[in-house]
């Protein structure tokens, strides 16, 4: 058999096997002598290591084995798990605006400002990791307290809630009423 | 010549009448020309394995062999648009040929594919998922506000709850009870005059909190001569007099 | 992304999934277009073509799938038990066959070919993954319509629907030689 051919071979055998594979076995298997197959196995590698790969022969003692690049599992893992695209629906981003100008604030704040239920956009909030659960009012029904979390000043690229943008002026009809400007 | 023929080795009755007709080495459209007909009926009601469930679209197909093999000795009476039951069969006879054909095509195909080998998937452990959100914008969040300053203003009891600042509440259940224990260190106290003078609705709601927690606690006990009277707040449990 | 640096990642990718993977699947990792990861896929391709190798990139439908040139095949099974495609029944390459070259299809117009029930052999095919179901043809009982999936391609080794040969001539009445012999 020809080292060119041997190569090819290996390489068939390396890559359905997945694991390391003995060279011992692997000359058994293409009727070569254990020599042969060791530098058909050095070609090989060389092959693979001439130009940039994503996939090298490496290796490990007696054993060969065909593998991944480090430098590219972070493609490897995006694809097995791809990143979770979603929106907010225009309740939600009412519910976290409030949240994130008024922080901390109970679902009844937040329910007097909108004017209807907000449990279920609190708890997608919550869901998607925009805002959280920071301890309870001592009042009444010690309700809890929302405020903003680390994800959400990630996702806007600010270090603080301060930096948030000052609310827009507006002259206010009432002095008492400071709605929402 | 009796034919022995188990059913089960064909894949339904069109499969059986071209084994007949290879066999017989005729063209299938000299089928009602040869015998296939009576040796269709002689295998099917012949057959060993026959079992109704599977039997039953042989026996369709005996009936409409002898449909149209007696029409044929009937003087013609067909209408012209009416299809002719002996040419529907043949074509789909054709046409099943075909596709038992081209299976062996696909055979082939598959054969040589089965030359290739892949391998199987790595196990990789994954990272916890990250999550984006879409559309999340700083001018997505005014736009909310807006929305909401627009909307009819409804009844606001807590103007001290502003959007404009982010402000700790005023009043906390422990301060409560510290400045409640001030006043108790003096003595009896009515109720009413823990507050001050005009109370917020935050203001009052977290003094009662914090009475209710000191009368929990035993620091402190209230007593009212009758209903609708002031309430007296004294320090200290309650002394039992043994009254039930 | 540099088109060298896709056709890398691709390899990786192809490489630690072993199964096909879907050409969107791998844009969406490498947050590049579809296009773009197309045109890298056979870059990737051509050159696991230009000098012989062990392994191939080969691209069925919409996936793309690493595996070994069939003529190393011997070398791997004398060493490995390599996962074997299995073969069908005559009756499941029939029905297949009908769904192949006239899909769409219903289950009434395979049965109206191969004049038995097939319930049973679609059934299988749908397990196997061989066929899809690809919506409803709007006539009375809304009848599911089956076609042929990029599995399917997968499995007979072709890259594309229309490489199946045409099907046999229908007229030439064949004297000498009976079907079954």
């Amino acid at each position: 058999m020809e080292i060119r051919e041997a190569c090819r071979a290996i390489e068939a055998i390396l890559f359905v096997s997945g694991d390391a594979v003995e060279i011992r076995d692997i000359a058994q298997a293409l009727e070569i002598t254990e020599m042969e197959a060791l530098s058909a196995a050095d070609a090989l590698q060389k092959e693979y290591d001439g130009v940039p790969r994503g996939i090298r022969v490496s290796r490990y003692g007696e054993h060969l084995k065909l593998e991944t690049r480090a430098e590219y599992a972070p493609y490897v893992e995006r694809l097995l798990q791809p990143v979770q695209r979603q929106s907010l629906s225009q309740a939600a981003m009412e519910t976290l605006a409030v949240i994130a100008y008024r922080q901390p604030v109970t679902r009844l704040d937040i329910e007097e400002v909108r004017g209807v239920k907000c449990d279920y956009s609190i708890q997608s909030l919550l869901n998607k990791g925009l805002v959280k659960n920071v301890g309870r009012r001592e009042t009444l029904g010690r309700p809890y307290l929302y405020a903003t979390t680390d994800f959400f000043l990630e996702h806007f690229g600010i270090a603080d809630i301060r930096e948030l943008p000052p609310l827009p002026e507006m002259d206010p009809p009432q002095e008492e009423e400071p709605l929402i400007p | 010549m009796p034919i022995y023929i188990q059913l089960k080795q064909f894949d339904g009755p069109l499969d059986l009448l071209l084994h007949l007709i290879g066999r017989a080495k005729i063209d299938i459209k000299d089928i009602f020309v040869h015998e296939i007909t009576e040796q269709f009926i002689a295998a099917v009601s012949s057959a060993p394995d026959f079992d109704m469930e599977e039997a039953s679209e042989f026996i369709a197909m005996a009936a409409l062999l002898v449909e149209i093999k007696s029409r044929s000795l009937l003087p013609k009476q067909q209408a012209e648009d009416e299809e002719d039951p002996e040419q529907l069969l043949i074509d789909r006879l054709t046409a099943y040929r075909q596709f038992k054909e081209s299976t062996a095509n696909m055979a082939e195909f598959e054969k040589s594919a089965r030359q290739t080998f892949g391998k199987l998937p790595e196990e990789i452990p994954l990272p916890p998922p990250t999550l984006e959100i879409d559309g999340l914008t700083i001018e997505m969040l005014w736009e909310a506000l807006l929305r909401l300053a627009e909307r009819e203003p409804r009844e606001r009891h807590e103007a001290d709850l502003s959007l404009r600042d982010i402000r700790r509440d005023h009043y906390t259940v422990e301060n409560c009870i510290r400045s409640i224990r001030e006043h108790l260190k003096k003595g009896p106290v009515p109720f009413d005059e823990l507050f001050g003078g005009k109370p917020s609705r935050q203001e009052a709601v977290t003094l009662f909190i914090a009475l209710l927690e000191l009368l929990k606690r035993g620091k402190a006990h209230v007593s009212q001569s009758k209903t609708f009277d002031r309430i007296i707040l004294h320090p200290g449990r309650r002394k039992h007099s043994g009254n039930p």
